[in-house]
Protein backbone atom coordinates (compact mmCIF):
# COMPACT_ATOMS: atom_id res chain seq x y z
CA UNK A 1 0.00 0.00 0.00
CA UNK A 2 0.96 3.40 -0.68
CA UNK A 3 1.07 6.94 1.88
CA UNK A 4 1.77 10.36 1.18
CA UNK A 5 4.09 12.07 3.82
CA UNK A 6 3.86 15.60 3.63
CA UNK A 7 7.14 17.84 4.63
CA UNK A 8 7.37 20.87 6.34
CA UNK A 9 9.94 23.32 8.22
CA UNK A 10 12.92 21.42 9.25
CA UNK A 11 11.67 18.33 7.89
CA UNK A 12 11.51 20.10 4.20
CA UNK A 13 14.86 21.22 4.68
CA UNK A 14 16.43 17.97 5.75
CA UNK A 15 14.72 15.49 3.21
CA UNK A 16 14.76 18.63 0.47
CA UNK A 17 11.00 17.60 -0.78
CA UNK A 18 7.61 18.70 0.45
CA UNK A 19 6.43 15.21 -0.04
CA UNK A 20 7.48 11.84 0.04
CA UNK A 21 5.36 9.04 -1.54
CA UNK A 22 5.89 5.77 0.26
CA UNK A 23 4.96 2.02 -0.32
CA UNK A 24 4.50 0.08 3.13
CA UNK A 25 4.07 -3.44 3.96
CA UNK A 26 0.31 -3.87 5.70
CA UNK A 27 1.21 -3.60 9.47
CA UNK A 28 3.64 -0.76 9.09
CA UNK A 29 2.94 2.03 11.54
CA UNK A 30 3.55 5.45 11.86
CA UNK A 31 6.51 5.18 13.68
CA UNK A 32 8.14 2.85 11.24
CA UNK A 33 7.48 5.68 8.77
CA UNK A 34 8.94 8.23 11.31
CA UNK A 35 11.84 5.99 11.08
CA UNK A 36 12.49 5.90 7.63
CA UNK A 37 11.78 9.98 7.55
CA UNK A 38 14.83 10.06 10.02
CA UNK A 39 17.16 7.72 8.42
CA UNK A 40 16.46 9.38 5.06
CA UNK A 41 17.27 13.21 6.79
CA UNK A 42 21.23 11.50 7.63
CA UNK A 43 21.77 13.25 11.29
CA UNK A 44 19.59 16.04 9.98
CA UNK A 45 16.17 15.64 12.41
CA UNK A 46 18.70 14.28 14.96
CA UNK A 47 17.76 16.21 18.09
CA UNK A 48 14.29 17.31 16.13
CA UNK A 49 10.92 16.26 18.17
CA UNK A 50 8.45 15.29 15.75
CA UNK A 51 4.85 15.67 16.19
CA UNK A 52 3.26 12.51 14.14
CA UNK A 53 -0.46 13.93 12.17
CA UNK A 54 -2.53 11.19 9.85
CA UNK A 55 -5.18 12.73 7.35
CA UNK A 56 -4.31 16.02 9.41
CA UNK A 57 -5.17 15.04 12.75
CA UNK A 58 -2.64 15.02 15.40
CA UNK A 59 -2.14 11.70 17.09
CA UNK A 60 -0.28 10.51 20.20
CA UNK A 61 0.60 6.84 19.27
CA UNK A 62 2.31 5.08 16.91
CA UNK A 63 -0.85 3.58 14.64
CA UNK A 64 -1.20 1.44 11.85
CA UNK A 65 -1.87 3.59 8.64
CA UNK A 66 -3.95 2.69 5.54
CA UNK A 67 -3.57 2.73 1.73
CA UNK A 68 -3.73 6.35 0.81
CA UNK A 69 -3.22 8.14 4.53
CA UNK A 70 -1.48 11.34 4.14
CA UNK A 71 0.81 11.44 7.38
CA UNK A 72 3.06 14.40 8.90
CA UNK A 73 5.77 14.67 10.75
CA UNK A 74 5.29 18.03 12.45
CA UNK A 75 8.32 19.86 14.06
CA UNK A 76 7.97 22.28 17.20
CA UNK A 77 5.33 25.22 15.47
CA UNK A 78 6.03 28.54 15.55
CA UNK A 79 2.84 30.48 14.02
CA UNK A 80 2.04 34.11 15.71
CA UNK B 1 -17.05 34.21 6.78
CA UNK B 2 -15.25 34.62 3.50
CA UNK B 3 -13.41 37.86 2.81
CA UNK B 4 -15.25 40.38 0.58
CA UNK B 5 -18.61 39.50 2.31
CA UNK B 6 -20.18 42.25 4.23
CA UNK B 7 -19.48 42.58 7.58
CA UNK B 8 -22.24 41.95 10.46
CA UNK B 9 -23.23 45.05 12.50
CA UNK B 10 -24.04 43.84 16.28
CA UNK B 11 -26.23 46.74 17.35
CA UNK B 12 -28.09 44.60 18.41
CA UNK B 13 -27.84 42.27 21.73
CA UNK B 14 -27.39 39.05 20.40
CA UNK B 15 -27.29 35.59 22.65
CA UNK B 16 -25.16 34.29 19.43
CA UNK B 17 -21.67 34.21 19.51
CA UNK B 18 -19.46 34.88 16.66
CA UNK B 19 -16.19 33.12 15.90
CA UNK B 20 -14.36 33.42 12.86
CA UNK B 21 -10.30 32.48 12.11
CA UNK B 22 -8.55 32.89 8.52
CA UNK B 23 -5.20 32.12 7.12
CA UNK B 24 -4.47 34.83 4.48
CA UNK B 25 -1.71 34.87 2.25
CA UNK B 26 -1.71 38.75 1.53
CA UNK B 27 -1.39 41.86 4.24
CA UNK B 28 -3.80 41.92 7.20
CA UNK B 29 -6.99 43.94 6.97
CA UNK B 30 -7.87 44.31 10.27
CA UNK B 31 -11.21 43.28 11.38
CA UNK B 32 -12.72 46.48 11.88
CA UNK B 33 -13.84 48.48 15.45
CA UNK B 34 -17.35 49.00 16.11
CA UNK B 35 -18.85 51.32 17.99
CA UNK B 36 -22.48 50.32 17.96
CA UNK B 37 -22.36 47.70 20.43
CA UNK B 38 -24.64 47.63 23.79
CA UNK B 39 -23.23 44.67 25.78
CA UNK B 40 -19.77 44.38 24.99
CA UNK B 41 -17.66 46.99 27.07
CA UNK B 42 -14.14 45.55 26.23
CA UNK B 43 -12.31 45.44 22.68
CA UNK B 44 -9.00 43.84 22.39
CA UNK B 45 -6.67 43.84 19.66
CA UNK B 46 -3.48 41.92 19.33
CA UNK B 47 -0.89 42.26 16.30
CA UNK B 48 2.10 39.99 16.31
CA UNK B 49 4.69 41.27 13.90
CA UNK B 50 7.50 40.37 12.24
CA UNK B 51 10.89 41.33 14.20
CA UNK B 52 14.02 42.63 12.42
CA UNK B 53 16.04 39.52 13.90
CA UNK B 54 16.11 36.22 14.44
CA UNK B 55 17.93 33.99 16.88
CA UNK B 56 20.03 37.17 17.36
CA UNK B 57 20.75 37.47 13.20
CA UNK B 58 19.44 40.37 11.25
CA UNK B 59 16.91 39.05 8.85
CA UNK B 60 15.52 40.70 5.41
CA UNK B 61 11.71 38.97 6.33
CA UNK B 62 10.23 36.30 7.65
CA UNK B 63 8.10 33.40 5.50
CA UNK B 64 5.61 31.49 6.89
CA UNK B 65 4.42 28.13 6.13
CA UNK B 66 1.34 26.39 6.67
CA UNK B 67 0.29 22.97 6.30
CA UNK B 68 -2.39 23.53 4.32
CA UNK B 69 -5.89 21.79 5.34
CA UNK B 70 -4.55 21.06 8.92
CA UNK B 71 -3.88 24.61 10.19
CA UNK B 72 -7.52 26.10 9.22
CA UNK B 73 -8.69 23.23 11.38
CA UNK B 74 -6.60 23.31 13.84
CA UNK B 75 -6.86 27.32 14.32
CA UNK B 76 -10.54 26.94 14.62
CA UNK B 77 -10.71 24.05 17.05
CA UNK B 78 -8.60 26.41 19.09
CA UNK B 79 -11.16 29.40 18.45
CA UNK B 80 -13.90 27.06 19.44
CA UNK B 81 -12.43 25.72 22.49
CA UNK B 82 -11.49 29.67 23.49
CA UNK B 83 -14.90 30.56 23.30
CA UNK B 84 -16.48 27.68 25.41
CA UNK B 85 -13.38 28.30 27.85
CA UNK B 86 -14.05 31.94 28.60
CA UNK B 87 -16.86 34.60 29.25
CA UNK B 88 -16.13 36.12 25.46
CA UNK B 89 -19.00 37.27 23.09
CA UNK B 90 -16.51 37.03 19.65
CA UNK B 91 -13.31 35.90 18.25
CA UNK B 92 -11.99 37.24 15.28
CA UNK B 93 -8.56 35.97 13.94
CA UNK B 94 -6.39 36.17 10.81
CA UNK B 95 -2.83 34.74 10.22
CA UNK B 96 -1.30 36.09 7.23
CA UNK B 97 1.51 33.32 5.36
CA UNK B 98 3.54 33.65 2.93
CA UNK B 99 6.47 36.08 3.00
CA UNK B 100 6.14 39.28 5.66
CA UNK B 101 8.19 42.32 5.44
CA UNK B 102 9.62 43.31 8.61
CA UNK B 103 7.30 45.19 10.81
CA UNK B 104 4.13 43.95 9.17
CA UNK B 105 1.44 42.31 10.64
CA UNK B 106 2.04 38.16 10.71
CA UNK B 107 -1.55 37.76 13.14
CA UNK B 108 -4.44 39.58 13.93
CA UNK B 109 -7.16 38.43 16.58
CA UNK B 110 -9.80 40.67 18.26
CA UNK B 111 -11.48 39.33 21.32
CA UNK B 112 -14.71 41.18 22.42
CA UNK B 113 -16.47 40.51 25.94
CA UNK B 114 -18.28 42.20 28.77
CA UNK B 115 -15.69 42.60 30.87
CA UNK B 116 -12.01 43.35 30.26
CA UNK B 117 -10.56 40.20 32.40
CA UNK B 118 -11.97 37.31 30.31
CA UNK B 119 -11.30 38.75 26.87
CA UNK B 120 -7.31 39.65 28.48
CA UNK B 121 -7.40 35.51 29.58
CA UNK B 122 -8.82 34.33 26.42
CA UNK B 123 -6.56 36.36 24.57
CA UNK B 124 -3.30 34.97 26.74
CA UNK B 125 -4.47 31.31 25.78
CA UNK B 126 -5.47 31.55 22.32
CA UNK B 127 -2.59 32.42 21.12
CA UNK B 128 -0.13 30.65 23.65
CA UNK B 129 -1.98 27.29 22.07
CA UNK B 130 -1.88 28.67 18.80
CA UNK B 131 1.72 28.94 19.14
CA UNK B 132 1.50 25.19 20.50
CA UNK B 133 -0.51 23.15 18.18
CA UNK B 134 -1.05 25.23 14.80
CA UNK B 135 0.95 24.03 12.11
CA UNK B 136 2.68 27.15 10.93
CA UNK B 137 6.62 27.53 10.28
CA UNK B 138 8.95 30.84 9.80
CA UNK B 139 11.75 30.22 7.42
CA UNK B 140 13.57 33.10 7.49
CA UNK B 141 15.26 34.91 4.57
CA UNK B 142 18.76 36.05 5.78
CA UNK B 143 20.98 39.09 4.06
CA UNK B 144 22.70 37.11 2.11
CA UNK B 145 18.94 35.60 0.78
CA UNK B 146 19.47 32.35 1.69
CA UNK B 147 15.94 30.93 2.85
CA UNK B 148 16.20 28.62 5.98
CA UNK B 149 13.92 27.20 8.65
CA UNK B 150 14.25 29.50 11.72
CA UNK B 151 15.69 27.03 14.09
CA UNK B 152 18.34 26.57 11.57
CA UNK B 153 19.63 30.89 11.80
CA UNK B 154 22.88 30.79 13.69
CA UNK B 155 25.35 33.45 14.15
CA UNK B 156 28.10 33.85 12.37
CA UNK C 1 2.14 64.93 23.51
CA UNK C 2 -0.39 67.86 22.33
CA UNK C 3 -3.14 66.69 20.09
CA UNK C 4 -2.54 67.44 16.26
CA UNK C 5 1.33 67.06 17.05
CA UNK C 6 2.78 65.15 14.12
CA UNK C 7 3.39 61.63 15.07
CA UNK C 8 6.45 60.22 15.78
CA UNK C 9 7.56 57.55 13.29
CA UNK C 10 9.05 54.38 15.24
CA UNK C 11 11.63 52.75 11.97
CA UNK C 12 14.59 53.44 13.79
CA UNK C 13 15.86 50.51 16.40
CA UNK C 14 15.13 53.07 19.81
CA UNK C 15 16.63 52.83 23.01
CA UNK C 16 14.18 55.22 24.44
CA UNK C 17 10.96 54.48 25.13
CA UNK C 18 7.38 56.63 24.90
CA UNK C 19 4.89 56.99 27.67
CA UNK C 20 2.03 59.28 26.54
CA UNK C 21 -1.20 59.55 28.69
CA UNK C 22 -4.42 61.93 27.60
CA UNK C 23 -7.30 62.95 29.35
CA UNK C 24 -9.76 64.04 26.20
CA UNK C 25 -12.86 65.55 26.18
CA UNK C 26 -14.03 64.94 22.74
CA UNK C 27 -14.04 60.92 20.91
CA UNK C 28 -11.30 59.04 21.27
CA UNK C 29 -8.83 59.04 18.35
CA UNK C 30 -7.23 55.68 18.32
CA UNK C 31 -3.35 55.63 18.35
CA UNK C 32 -2.10 54.68 14.75
CA UNK C 33 -0.96 51.59 14.03
CA UNK C 34 2.55 51.05 12.83
CA UNK C 35 4.26 48.43 10.38
CA UNK C 36 7.61 50.35 10.57
CA UNK C 37 9.02 48.79 13.76
CA UNK C 38 12.06 46.84 13.82
CA UNK C 39 11.97 45.41 17.56
CA UNK C 40 8.40 45.21 18.55
CA UNK C 41 6.66 42.25 17.54
CA UNK C 42 3.71 42.52 19.99
CA UNK C 43 1.02 45.63 19.49
CA UNK C 44 -1.90 44.92 22.21
CA UNK C 45 -4.69 47.52 22.35
CA UNK C 46 -7.99 47.67 24.72
CA UNK C 47 -10.62 49.49 24.09
CA UNK C 48 -13.27 49.79 26.84
CA UNK C 49 -16.77 50.79 25.46
CA UNK C 50 -19.52 52.19 27.61
CA UNK C 51 -22.29 49.43 28.02
CA UNK C 52 -25.86 50.20 27.58
CA UNK C 53 -26.75 48.78 31.09
CA UNK C 54 -24.97 50.13 34.90
CA UNK C 55 -25.90 48.26 38.13
CA UNK C 56 -28.58 46.10 35.62
CA UNK C 57 -30.26 49.29 34.32
CA UNK C 58 -30.76 50.31 31.04
CA UNK C 59 -29.16 53.49 30.81
CA UNK C 60 -28.81 55.83 27.85
CA UNK C 61 -25.29 57.64 28.08
CA UNK C 62 -22.40 57.79 30.41
CA UNK C 63 -20.98 61.01 31.78
CA UNK C 64 -17.09 60.51 32.83
CA UNK C 65 -15.63 63.52 35.85
CA UNK C 66 -12.71 63.47 36.88
CA UNK C 67 -10.71 65.54 39.00
CA UNK C 68 -8.51 67.57 36.70
CA UNK C 69 -5.06 67.82 37.54
CA UNK C 70 -4.90 65.15 39.65
CA UNK C 71 -6.61 62.46 37.41
CA UNK C 72 -4.04 63.39 34.67
CA UNK C 73 -1.09 63.11 37.09
CA UNK C 74 -1.89 59.63 38.68
CA UNK C 75 -2.50 58.48 35.09
CA UNK C 76 0.59 59.52 33.71
CA UNK C 77 2.55 58.02 37.05
CA UNK C 78 0.82 54.76 37.01
CA UNK C 79 1.63 55.01 33.04
CA UNK C 80 5.21 55.49 33.94
CA UNK C 81 5.42 52.92 37.05
CA UNK C 82 3.72 50.52 34.42
CA UNK C 83 7.13 51.13 32.06
CA UNK C 84 9.57 50.56 34.98
CA UNK C 85 7.68 47.32 36.07
CA UNK C 86 7.55 45.17 33.11
CA UNK C 87 9.59 45.02 29.52
CA UNK C 88 7.72 46.84 27.13
CA UNK C 89 9.13 49.65 24.45
CA UNK C 90 5.77 52.26 24.88
CA UNK C 91 2.70 52.77 26.45
CA UNK C 92 0.02 54.84 25.43
CA UNK C 93 -3.38 55.98 26.82
CA UNK C 94 -6.20 58.13 26.13
CA UNK C 95 -9.37 58.47 28.09
CA UNK C 96 -11.97 60.24 27.59
CA UNK C 97 -14.18 62.18 29.80
CA UNK C 98 -17.63 64.06 29.41
CA UNK C 99 -20.52 62.13 28.07
CA UNK C 100 -20.15 58.91 26.22
CA UNK C 101 -22.73 57.27 24.17
CA UNK C 102 -23.51 53.70 24.85
CA UNK C 103 -21.07 51.45 22.49
CA UNK C 104 -18.36 54.32 21.99
CA UNK C 105 -15.22 54.22 23.93
CA UNK C 106 -13.69 55.69 27.25
CA UNK C 107 -10.59 54.32 27.21
CA UNK C 108 -8.03 53.54 24.84
CA UNK C 109 -4.82 51.94 25.52
CA UNK C 110 -2.22 51.04 23.19
CA UNK C 111 1.19 48.87 24.46
CA UNK C 112 4.46 47.74 22.07
CA UNK C 113 6.64 45.36 23.18
CA UNK C 114 9.08 42.88 21.89
CA UNK C 115 7.04 39.49 23.13
CA UNK C 116 3.45 39.68 24.02
CA UNK C 117 4.03 38.38 27.09
CA UNK C 118 4.94 41.14 28.50
CA UNK C 119 2.64 43.41 26.96
CA UNK C 120 -0.45 41.18 28.32
CA UNK C 121 0.97 41.95 31.66
CA UNK C 122 1.47 45.29 31.54
CA UNK C 123 -2.08 45.68 29.65
CA UNK C 124 -3.62 44.03 32.57
CA UNK C 125 -1.51 45.69 35.42
CA UNK C 126 -2.05 49.10 33.91
CA UNK C 127 -6.02 48.98 33.70
CA UNK C 128 -6.54 46.92 36.45
CA UNK C 129 -4.34 49.83 38.52
CA UNK C 130 -6.11 52.47 36.20
CA UNK C 131 -9.65 51.71 37.53
CA UNK C 132 -8.08 51.38 41.64
CA UNK C 133 -6.50 55.24 41.91
CA UNK C 134 -7.06 57.19 38.76
CA UNK C 135 -10.13 59.58 40.23
CA UNK C 136 -12.15 59.70 37.45
CA UNK C 137 -16.09 58.79 37.82
CA UNK C 138 -19.47 57.75 35.87
CA UNK C 139 -22.54 59.34 36.26
CA UNK C 140 -25.34 57.42 34.47
CA UNK C 141 -27.51 59.09 32.19
CA UNK C 142 -30.48 57.55 33.18
CA UNK C 143 -33.59 56.69 30.77
CA UNK C 144 -35.24 59.12 32.49
CA UNK C 145 -32.92 61.81 31.79
CA UNK C 146 -31.78 61.56 36.02
CA UNK C 147 -28.59 62.04 36.05
CA UNK C 148 -26.98 59.89 38.94
CA UNK C 149 -23.41 58.28 40.39
CA UNK C 150 -23.34 55.05 39.22
CA UNK C 151 -23.29 53.57 42.12
CA UNK C 152 -26.89 55.04 42.70
CA UNK C 153 -28.47 53.74 40.14
CA UNK C 154 -30.98 51.16 41.75
CA UNK C 155 -33.49 48.62 39.57
CA UNK C 156 -36.94 49.61 39.46
CA UNK D 1 -7.30 79.47 57.76
CA UNK D 2 -9.24 78.71 55.01
CA UNK D 3 -9.10 75.78 52.92
CA UNK D 4 -11.18 74.39 49.76
CA UNK D 5 -12.87 71.12 49.45
CA UNK D 6 -13.31 69.47 46.23
CA UNK D 7 -16.15 67.38 45.81
CA UNK D 8 -16.28 64.57 42.83
CA UNK D 9 -19.60 61.81 42.28
CA UNK D 10 -21.31 60.51 45.30
CA UNK D 11 -19.87 63.83 47.52
CA UNK D 12 -20.66 66.10 45.12
CA UNK D 13 -24.62 64.28 44.52
CA UNK D 14 -25.08 64.49 47.99
CA UNK D 15 -23.50 67.80 49.08
CA UNK D 16 -25.35 69.44 46.31
CA UNK D 17 -21.79 71.38 45.31
CA UNK D 18 -18.47 70.81 43.65
CA UNK D 19 -16.82 72.75 45.76
CA UNK D 20 -16.96 73.89 49.38
CA UNK D 21 -14.35 76.20 51.29
CA UNK D 22 -14.24 75.64 54.61
CA UNK D 23 -12.83 77.60 57.51
CA UNK D 24 -10.14 75.62 59.59
CA UNK D 25 -8.94 76.41 63.39
CA UNK D 26 -5.13 75.58 63.45
CA UNK D 27 -4.61 71.97 64.22
CA UNK D 28 -7.34 70.76 62.48
CA UNK D 29 -7.05 67.45 60.18
CA UNK D 30 -8.30 65.78 56.91
CA UNK D 31 -10.16 63.89 59.59
CA UNK D 32 -11.65 66.79 60.94
CA UNK D 33 -12.73 68.12 57.66
CA UNK D 34 -13.48 64.92 56.77
CA UNK D 35 -16.10 64.59 59.74
CA UNK D 36 -17.92 67.81 59.12
CA UNK D 37 -18.00 66.61 55.09
CA UNK D 38 -20.14 63.83 56.50
CA UNK D 39 -22.18 65.76 58.90
CA UNK D 40 -23.24 68.04 56.13
CA UNK D 41 -24.01 65.30 54.04
CA UNK D 42 -26.63 63.52 56.31
CA UNK D 43 -26.44 59.65 55.93
CA UNK D 44 -25.99 60.11 52.33
CA UNK D 45 -22.22 59.24 52.38
CA UNK D 46 -22.67 56.16 55.40
CA UNK D 47 -20.77 53.32 54.18
CA UNK D 48 -18.84 55.13 51.36
CA UNK D 49 -15.55 54.52 51.49
CA UNK D 50 -13.75 57.80 51.07
CA UNK D 51 -9.82 58.56 50.62
CA UNK D 52 -8.20 61.28 50.63
CA UNK D 53 -6.33 64.06 48.59
CA UNK D 54 -4.47 66.69 49.68
CA UNK D 55 -3.17 69.51 47.17
CA UNK D 56 -4.27 66.79 44.35
CA UNK D 57 -2.06 63.71 45.64
CA UNK D 58 -3.46 61.05 47.60
CA UNK D 59 -2.93 60.88 51.19
CA UNK D 60 -2.94 57.92 53.64
CA UNK D 61 -3.15 59.33 57.03
CA UNK D 62 -4.58 62.37 59.01
CA UNK D 63 -2.47 65.38 58.11
CA UNK D 64 -2.61 68.93 59.54
CA UNK D 65 -3.86 71.44 56.99
CA UNK D 66 -2.33 74.89 55.58
CA UNK D 67 -4.09 78.37 54.17
CA UNK D 68 -5.03 77.10 51.10
CA UNK D 69 -4.68 73.81 51.07
CA UNK D 70 -7.16 71.73 48.81
CA UNK D 71 -8.73 69.03 50.02
CA UNK D 72 -10.90 65.91 48.37
CA UNK D 73 -12.51 63.01 49.47
CA UNK D 74 -12.35 60.93 47.03
CA UNK D 75 -14.95 58.04 46.99
CA UNK D 76 -14.16 54.45 44.55
CA UNK D 77 -12.87 55.51 41.66
CA UNK D 78 -14.53 54.11 38.18
CA UNK D 79 -12.71 54.77 35.29
CA UNK D 80 -11.93 52.52 32.54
Amino acid sequence: MKITVKCFSQVKYALETDELSLELNPGQTTADVEERVRQRAGKKLDGVLLRTAVNRIYVKEPRDLEDGDEVAFIPPVQGG
Amino acid sequence: MKMGMKWPLFHQSRADKVVLTEIVPAPIVPFPSDNTRREEGAELVFNGRVRGTEQGQDILALEYEHYEGMAEQELQSLADETMAKFLIQDLFCRHRVGRITIGEASLHVAIWSQHRKEGLQAMTYFIRELKERVPIWKWAILVSGERVPSECVHRD
